[in-house]
């Protein structure tokens, strides 16, 4: 068992990719994430693994690119207008087929918004942000500890199927701290990276390798043309979608509303569904872990005769469409999002006394 | 008679101490024992016979807590 | 006999008050100094109702915010692209940003070199507090080496790259009309600095091309002196990386060489 | 959540000690009980912006990180009161910072206790910037909301090494703790 | 009446951009737009109108930026990789509320992808790339005349709302010459840009002028907070879902297989149409002009029984979901994506023959 | 007695064939001709087993493709960055970008001058065709004035900048350790080059930071000359504005300051 | 698309004319029709990749732009014409450059004309530059596709005021028609 | 003896002509009449005696279609 720290969700994900093997950082500083570049600048170096202070978000997804591309563990991490930076470099990574993990810890926006928390960079995880029509797993963790034990997922995952993988954070999970069980976690181990270049001589059979974000446009061994490497993601996003898909169910059974959130919001739900429970109300929680692969199947099983959902977000609705498509007619569907905001703050946030005002409206 | 004299916007004033730094006749003071209601240590404005008017504190003030006039004699208006 | 009290020195009514009373500064810093020195150069100039001010993301942001001058707030890093079109669109005499070192010379650097090549008739203010104020003292690009920062905590060393000598090296491009490098840090400096704005100015206003003033200024809770060490900081360590003075002063960039027919 | 969980916010401006003191009672909380969440919140890391943190913890898991109506407020700077006012539980406690203060709280069903803090801090140590820890003072002794050992125990821990830091702090909780005593019921 | 051409779409959208009284263009080359880029160097300088050549799709977007902020009407065009660069600054003027016109020419991704067509940036596009969940309308134009035709829709309705719209193109549209009407369209008249900067002596009212892509963290008359601002972004979205919804549809009536298709894939599946209606099968067709707001209504209606829908597109499947989405259970929904491409060249392409077999497989 | 035949000229065998039978340039193309002379150079030092190449995109993205050695292909503009973290990670000796003009200062002016500024330990080459090549002749950052391409269709004028230095530029940045420029439009030239990009390696064998090499290359299709005439631009005019020779050649970067306690 | 709609596929690598004489022949079509398509398909712009453009023209709006069974191809580089070869519709046309053409085309239902255009361009007008405009003057002539005029008023409107251009192109567009007249059949 | 010998290989040329203009001793003539199957105007090594085999063709043909071998008189191996 691994020790037990008192640390911000922000430093969790530092000691979640240390935990994972990750031999190189690249990042920005940008606000709410500065802690973990700062982690990293600290934690890093002494070790002897690579930390670069990178000129903006777009130098750090390419230098991500680069380690990538010679095998190694590497990661960054942003906020939504960084984010919004990476796009083109999150396509490439996906086109090059090169694992990393990045983490999104949200702010508010659109554009440079607020430096505080939001939901709002659902759509472009989930749906890939930049051109090209590529999947990421979206893993949203909801607890400091998940922070940690996510970006090793992230990494375990990226590798399995070469590809990025997101960590789908937000400023409150990212600044708040909670006990912190620092471990290791095991997953099946996964073929060497024979594709990984580090110079022609240190290669197993002596020939070059090529790393490239076009591939199928240049004709590669791997993929002669366009359609073989177009049908190779094709079925990669397919199997993603049917082995990644992870949430959690929580009192669903005898539930007359079941609300569904993810993240932080997800941890205000479970709040408001205390003092529901308290109250005598037969209130449940889906918590879709994997933002994509969607738990859409999952979630329709939910939608028996009586049962009402209320998709709780931090946005003005993104996961909700995908709520609403999984449900289509077979249940109504509610939405309470940032406009339900309390002005605790010039920012406000959703606290679970709203969330209960609702449960209470649609019960 | 002073040839200058300095108003100090004690609720602009941050504390840093600059104005009292570069005063070359030493007619501010700094720490004063005077506080902000935010807590910063205010200036004094404490030798005025001195002062020359040459602006400097209020150039070197980062938060334009200064005004500095020039005390000239003048005629009553005719 | 009355006595008469003639302002001579205080902060510019260019300032927007009382809506925004307080300057959104930390103790010490003088970023709101060198704003303060360009609302009078604008003044004098009798240019702040044709002026349209740019400034980038960082602790100078909210400086242009509080001044009655119209104004095009942008993304990080991307001052020069804004002020570029805004300059060409709408022809007006004076535009300019108002950068921190790092949003003009590490996330920036692509816009603020690119800018300078096409020679684009604007003026860049930059403030070099030699880290990221706003998010916390992170290393910038003027960093010096040895320097303690939230990610250099072992001080700016080796693998961190050496610190950026903006005006000297944009001197070095064809389109530059002006670059120099000022401090705040005394009354002097001060006076200097404010003379590098002006002059900057009215190479736009003469149609000289691109032109540039970096100034140095004091960053207390992230370098972790007092206000006052900060100026010692200043004189004694930065000025010996950085250089105060101008760099380059033309008034016309070179003619062209013709291209045979192709 | 436990049926022993407790809750406070804090809030202040950036950069006076808001944020630590909700992090050393979180801490110090930990000495004793299995979960608390420390959640800051900031408009800008720097520049004196209003800031607050809330402090829960409990003996089972934490379910919302998130307090809309707190047991109890500890308020730095007087301008930051109002905002909590309507928000504290009937029966609830504010200590708050007596500078800039201007009108009562207008709430009968809760505990008020302004002090002057930041007068006292300077008075005591030469230095503004321990106010957070009398108020902290103040506050646990005025709620009992955790035992004081717990607090003092954290604080020895953190400054363990650097005494002079230490005696300025631990004497501006010591104070608070005094403090409370003496405004009591005020 | 204008003048007749023979041009390129992309030549188009340089004609439409002269007739909507474009001022400004600001550009960086890329395959399969380049052509747009060179008409605007050729034909703007000597009108005394602004041409600039940006260092980069990071430049071209906060040029556009700058130049919208003075009030003028302003535009850049791109393809799919300076696509994903641009989505900060789309997500920004989706803050600032500055209204300009986006013109998308896809090609083939993820990634460098490559440089022929596709219709893989249908998410980006319609979710909006970037950080913040904000929403663009996107338009797809299916022939040289909608794309001069669509670039003065666009331009208007940018206006309109102050917010960015996009015309979403691709190589085939876009390097394909057709006749071409030359002509200004007319729409109503549009309130003067008070809001926008020209030097402080210049506003009629003699008041500064602000413009911000952080509107609602930093307060300001029209929004002296978050809320108000996020409230005015959701008002102005459900405003464009009501009145924006566009497209055409083409023997529905008596269809019982009804493709869905836009762009040139609908011209595609207008080939198929002829084809099948000459074998004597009822098949019809949904053209989506807006591609958000989405037509999901008007599909929704055509959900009647015994009838199949055959979603068709340049890609895995993207406008798929919303059909889904919109039809839910009421009819079957087939798709045919890029991978149904003939091998005609190393990147293929989908034949109206090839569309004409799944009519068959489905009816 | 008989003759015996030794090659002593001739494409490298680090070409791949006959899987990349023809070089994928337009006739009169002088890129093929630097990719050959970095071959060569890789070859004598011994380092082909060792080097990762990062080509940027552009025309000469293609060469390295068909290069029996490890690459990684990049973003446009990004070889720089990408080449940063492949350096830092494996610590292999030799990390060389190949870019055209565009790739390398237009959108990758950003990357360049910051891995510059950083003093990465690796190689830069470029090469000036003075326009993009591939997407069909338009304006680069060094086309000189005058000059015709696709968006300045009557010559590049005032309103679009002057032509960039890159070698010169460069050279005055701290961390860099070496810039140069050459051109491959006379046999005399060609080894010239040939001797600056093996410099340029040396330089990042010894640990001395960031180096540079721009080559002046022919571009046929987009100047609108034959090959033969394209040999005299670059003669005549490129030359005129594009001096060659060596900008920058130190063994060690300065030393840091100390800074005091914070 | 009405009754009388027309179409062609050609074909070669980049930069030798091919999209230029698909451009001439929509052109040209235009004079007679009301609609016509030109779509030009290449994956690079330079270095002399394959590429391709389809020309079709109808009196009635055109629904595809694209082709996948064309009524005839028109290819300048033999190697490109295989692909095309099983999507002629029968009783279908190939015009194709013979130089680098090594087998038959193996299709009996297709007319197939293997000229040497690259070789009687450089014979003709010292360039082989025009090869194009030989092999789009054999196709037409082959096909019927446009009377002949059509394209030769093009051909003088496009290049008016550049009389040694015009007088290279005509020639050649000339001799394509001549030559499909003696190759005819074979 | 001719002391150089240059092997043109035709399917890579492109035919731009820098080999002839850059023998110093004109050894490679071009255009030569000759054209490749793309229609490139091939050169000519069309004077062998005057190859010295200086390697200056090779170096500037960008399309690697030549090779450049010095003849040496050789003992037949013992
Ligand atoms: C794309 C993007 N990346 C990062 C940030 C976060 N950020 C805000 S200001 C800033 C740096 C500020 O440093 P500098 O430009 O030197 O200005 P200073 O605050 O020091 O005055 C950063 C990284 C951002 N707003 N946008
Ligand atoms: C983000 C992005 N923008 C634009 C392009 C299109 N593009 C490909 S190569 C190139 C420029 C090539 O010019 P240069 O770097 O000078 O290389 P050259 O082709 O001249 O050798 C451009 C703009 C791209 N691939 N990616
Ligand atoms: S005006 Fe000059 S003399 Fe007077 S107080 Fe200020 S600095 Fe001193
Ligand atoms: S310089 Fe200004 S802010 Fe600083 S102490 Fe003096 S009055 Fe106060
Ligand atoms: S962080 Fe530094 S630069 Fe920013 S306001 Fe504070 S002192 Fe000024
Ligand atoms: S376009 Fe120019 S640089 Fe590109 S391959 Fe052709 S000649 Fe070379
Ligand atoms: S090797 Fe030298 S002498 Fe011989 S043909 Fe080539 S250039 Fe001429
Ligand atoms: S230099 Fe090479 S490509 Fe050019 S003509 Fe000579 S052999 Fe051919
Ligand atoms: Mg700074
Ligand atoms: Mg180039």
């Amino acid at each position: 068992m691994g020790e037990t720290l008192f640390v911000q969700g922000n430093e969790a994900v530092g000691h979640g990719a240390m935990a994972a093997g990750c031999e190189a950082f690249f990042g920005y500083p940008i606000t709410p994430q500065n802690e973990i570049t700062e982690w990293f600048a600290r934690e890093f170096p002494p070790q002897g693994k690579v930390f670069v202070q990178s000129q903006s978000e777009i130098a750090s997804i390419n230098m991500v690119f680069g380690a990538a591309a010679t095998g190694v563990r590497c990661m960054t991490s942003t906020s939504s207008p960084g984010w919004s930076l990476m796009q083109e470099g999150m396509s490439m990574l996906s086109n090059a087929e090169l694992p990393c993990v990045v983490v999104l810890v949200q702010r508010g926006g659109p554009g440079a918004g607020t430096t505080r928390h939001s939901q709002m960079d659902y759509n472009s995880a989930t749906r890939g942000g930049g051109g090209g029509g590529y999947h990421d797993i979206v893993l949203a963790p909801a607890s400091v500890q998940e922070q940690h034990d996510h970006v090793q997922l992230a990494f375990h995952l990226a590798d399995k199927y070469r590809n990025p993988v997101i960590v789908l954070s937000d400023a409150i999970l990212g600044q708040m701290a909670e006990p912190l069980e620092v471990k290791a976690l095991n997953y099946n181990s996964l073929p060497a990276k024979e594709w990984a270049v580090r110079g022609r001589d240190h290669q197993s059979d002596g020939q070059r390798r090529l790393i490239l974000p076009a591939q199928g446009f240049m004709p590669s061994k791997a993929y002669p043309n366009y359609l073989t490497f177009v049908n190779n993601l094709d079925q990669k996003f397919k199997e993603m979608r049917r082995t990644e898909v992870r949430f959690e169910l929580q009192d669903v059974e005898d539930a007359r509303v079941i609300l569904v959130a993810f993240g932080s919001l997800a941890r205000v739900c479970q709040g408001a569904m205390e003092m529901a429970r308290g109250e005598g109300k037969k209130v449940g929680l889906v918590r879709p872990i994997s933002l994509w692969p969607f738990p859409a199947q999952a979630i329709r099983k939910l939608a028996r005769d009586g049962v009402k959902f209320l998709v709780v977000e931090d946005n003005l609705g993104q996961m909700l469409e995908d709520v609403e498509s999984a449900i289509g007619e077979s249940a109504p569907v509610h939405f309470l999002g940032m406009l339900a905001r309390h002005e605790a703050r010039e920012m406000g946030m959703i606290f679970p006394d709203r969330v209960l005002e609702e449960i209470n409206k649609v019960y | 008679m002073p040839r200058g004299e300095i108003v100090i916007f004690d609720q602009h004033c941050k504390g840093c101490g600059y104005c009292a730094k570069f005063c070359a006749r030493d007619c501010i003071t700094h720490p004063s024992g005077r506080y902000s209601p935010q807590g910063y240590i205010l200036p004094d404005f404490s030798a005025p016979d001195k002062c020359n008017a040459c602006g400097i504190c209020a150039w070197m003030c980062p938060d334009h807590a200064i005004d500095v006039y020039k005390l000239v004699e003048a005629e009553v208006a005719a | 006999m009355a006595v008469k009290k003639e302002k001579v020195a205080g902060g510019s009514d260019l300032w927007i008050r009382p809506e925004f009373a307080v300057i959104p500064s930390c103790p010490g810093c003088q970023e709101p100094v060198v704003g303060q020195l360009i609302l009078e150069v604008v003044e004098e100039m009798g240019l702040d109702g044709e002026a349209i001010v740019v400034p980038g993301v960082g602790c100078t942001t909210f400086l242009p915010v509080i001044w009655n001058m119209d104004a095009v707030l942008t993304a990080h890093g991307r001052p020069c692209d804004v002020a570029t079109a805004v300059k060409r669109v709408t022809k007006a005499p004076l535009v300019f940003t108002v950068q921190g070192d790092g949003d003009c010379f590490a996330i920036g650097a692509g816009p603020t070199v690119s800018a300078a090549l096409r020679g684009e008739n604007i003026t860049v203010i930059t403030m070099s507090n030699t880290n990221y104020g706003t998010t916390g003292g992170q290393m910038s690009p003027t960093t010096v080496t040895g320097q303690r920062t939230t990610t250099t905590p072992e001080g700016r060393g080796e693998m961190q790259g050496h610190p950026a000598h903006v005006p000297e090296l944009l001197g070095g491009i064809k389109g530059v009309a002006y670059t120099a490098r000022g401090a705040v840090n005394t009354p002097a400096n001060l006076q200097k600095a404010k003379r590098y704005i002006k002059e900057a100015f009215q190479k736009q206003l003469d149609g000289a091309g691109f032109s540039l003033v970096e100034i140095i200024v004091a960053c207390p809770p992230n370098w972790h002196y007092t206000p006052i060490d900060c100026l010692k900081f200043i004189d004694e360590t930065l000025l010996a990386e950085f250089p105060l003075g101008e760099f380059k002063n033309v008034d016309r960039v070179e003619q062209p060489i013709p291209v045979p027919a192709q | 959540m436990g049926q022993d969980a407790r809750n406070v916010i804090m809030a202040g401006i950036g950069g006076r000690g808001v944020m630590v003191a909700a992090l050393t009672l979180a801490r110090a909380a930990l000495r004793s009980y299995k979960y608390a969440v420390w959640l800051p919140s900031m408009t800008t890391a720097m520049r004196g912006g209003p800031c607050e943190a809330t402090v829960v913890f409990s003996s089972s898991p934490i379910a919302s990180p998130l307090v809309w109506r707190p047991e109890g407020v500890l308020i730095m700077e007087a301008s930051q009161l109002a905002q909590f006012v309507p928000r504290i539980i009937p029966g609830g406690t504010i200590v708050t910072e007596k500078a800039g203060l201007s009108d009562g709280v207008g709430r009968d069903d809760v505990k008020v206790l302004a002090l002057p803090a930041l007068a006292r801090a300077v008075e005591l140590t030469g230095d503004s910037q321990v106010s957070n820890l009398i108020l902290l003072g103040a506050y646990v002794q005025t709620t009992g909301l955790l035992p004081v050992e717990l607090i003092e125990q954290e604080l020895t821990e953190r400054f363990s090494g650097r005494n002079e830091v230490m005696d300025r702090n631990a004497a501006a909780f010591a104070d608070g703790l005094k403090l409370a005593k003496e405004y009591a019921g005020v």
